[in-house]
């Protein structure tokens, strides 16, 4: 399990890479995944930079519940989560969130749980700085389970 | 008799931790701000510690609240030393 | 879109990266991804190797249409999918299906309806070599929609 | 006029295209065949295409069937040029 709040860009398939190469090959044979990409548009805005605040302390327990919690529910083989904080571009990758398993229902269900969970409990908070210059808080997320 | 009692409660009195006060985000600018410390008398709730720091000021609605890292509400007891935050609807992810 | 019957091993992770390189960056939020693996146990035998058999013509066409169907359902920005076929050795990555989107819950549902469809519709059978040189078709696949 | 028919229904025999038989995974290995043709006369539906390669083998529980690279069932009609392939339930991904 690795979790990592981070403030400085990174990039998540290269992560992914790296945090497999460190499990046992043939081991698991399921990984969902999940990244999340700051868009240059919200609300019909153009968006210029997102600053992502959270409270440290707090936004680690809450992650490292999270990821218990899941380990609970799914019998999971690995979880890594990483998120960044701080000024953030269009196009920067902003959480990072992938479950291994031996089948692919559990991997989906913890991964997707994971990042509904994530949404509604840890700490983070954006405030986007539109192309017009003026800056707003983000007020809530976008739902999550429904899309049809 | 009373003024040991007396020396004694001054003695827990004195040991009594503050309780540290901290905001994010909206709520910062809110208050205009960041984070403090309020003694523990007359604390006994997440709602009397709101009315410390914020004074007239109502609470927006969807405030959360949190006591030493967890989630909880308004109605949760405070002990000293503890730390509670107040935030809005948290965006992340 | 982009759609590979893979003959050779492939990184899942590399193909992602290369991928999406080529998309406008800032234009999607959410990136849900599945990567199959081979594992070296299944129903409880050991497993050496596998041969991944297809149905030349059918398969690419009736994941095509899997992956039409799946952009007529939910908002997506593009499809990756590829699929092994021929002799395979545990660890070694079977399929990966990933769907980017505005939101997450597009992106989620797209990438596990993909693997569901996969799974049921899409001409491939998989031959297991057991550790002990027997060898066996896999009869069925697992279960989609439940792990709890 | 008779032999004018005759002659214009033997063009058009000559005209159809043989079914063509593909065989996968299992199904191969059950009928010992990988690949046939087989002419489209006395053929009107999957299950007759069964019929003409299988013989007296029984078709398998669960067994699919594809024309012209779609699921179909064995009632589904056979026109001449068609590629039609039997084979076990699917296992990819």
């Amino acid at each position: 399990m690795a979790l990592e709040i981070c403030h400085h860009g990174f990039k998540p398939w290269q992560a992914l890479q790296a945090h497999q190469d460190r499990m046992q090959p043939g081991s698991f044979g399921a990984t969902a995944t999940f990244v999340g990409t700051m868009r240059d548009f919200n609300e019909g805005d153009g968006v210029q930079s997102m600053t992502l605040e959270h409270y440290p302390g707090m936004t680690e327990s809450q992650l490292q519940a999270i990821i218990d919690d899941a380990h609970q529910q799914w019998p999971l083989q690995d979880v890594l989560l990483i998120h960044r904080v701080g000024d953030i571009e269009p196009g920067e990758p902003i959480v990072l969130v992938a479950c291994w398993s031996a089948h692919r229902a559990a991997a989906f269900e913890a991964c997707r749980h994971l990042m509904e969970a994530l949404k509604s409990r840890a700490p983070f908070w954006k405030k986007e700085t539109l192309t017009n210059q003026s800056s707003r808080w983000v007020e809530k997320n976008t739902a999550g389970y429904s899309s049809h | 008799m009373t003024k040991t009692l007396g020396s004694i409660r001054q003695c827990v009195h004195n040991e009594n931790m503050p309780v540290k006060v901290k905001l994010f985000a909206s709520m910062r600018e809110y208050l205009d701000l960041n984070e403090t410390e309020i003694p523990i008398e007359n604390i006994e709730t997440v709602a009397d510690v709101w009315q410390a720091i914020a004074g007239d000021k109502p609470m927006p609605e969807n405030t959360l609240c949190a006591v030493n890292l967890e989630h909880t509400n308004e109605a949760a007891g405070i002990s000293d030393g503890d730390e509670v935050a107040f935030f809005p609807p948290v965006t992340g992810g």
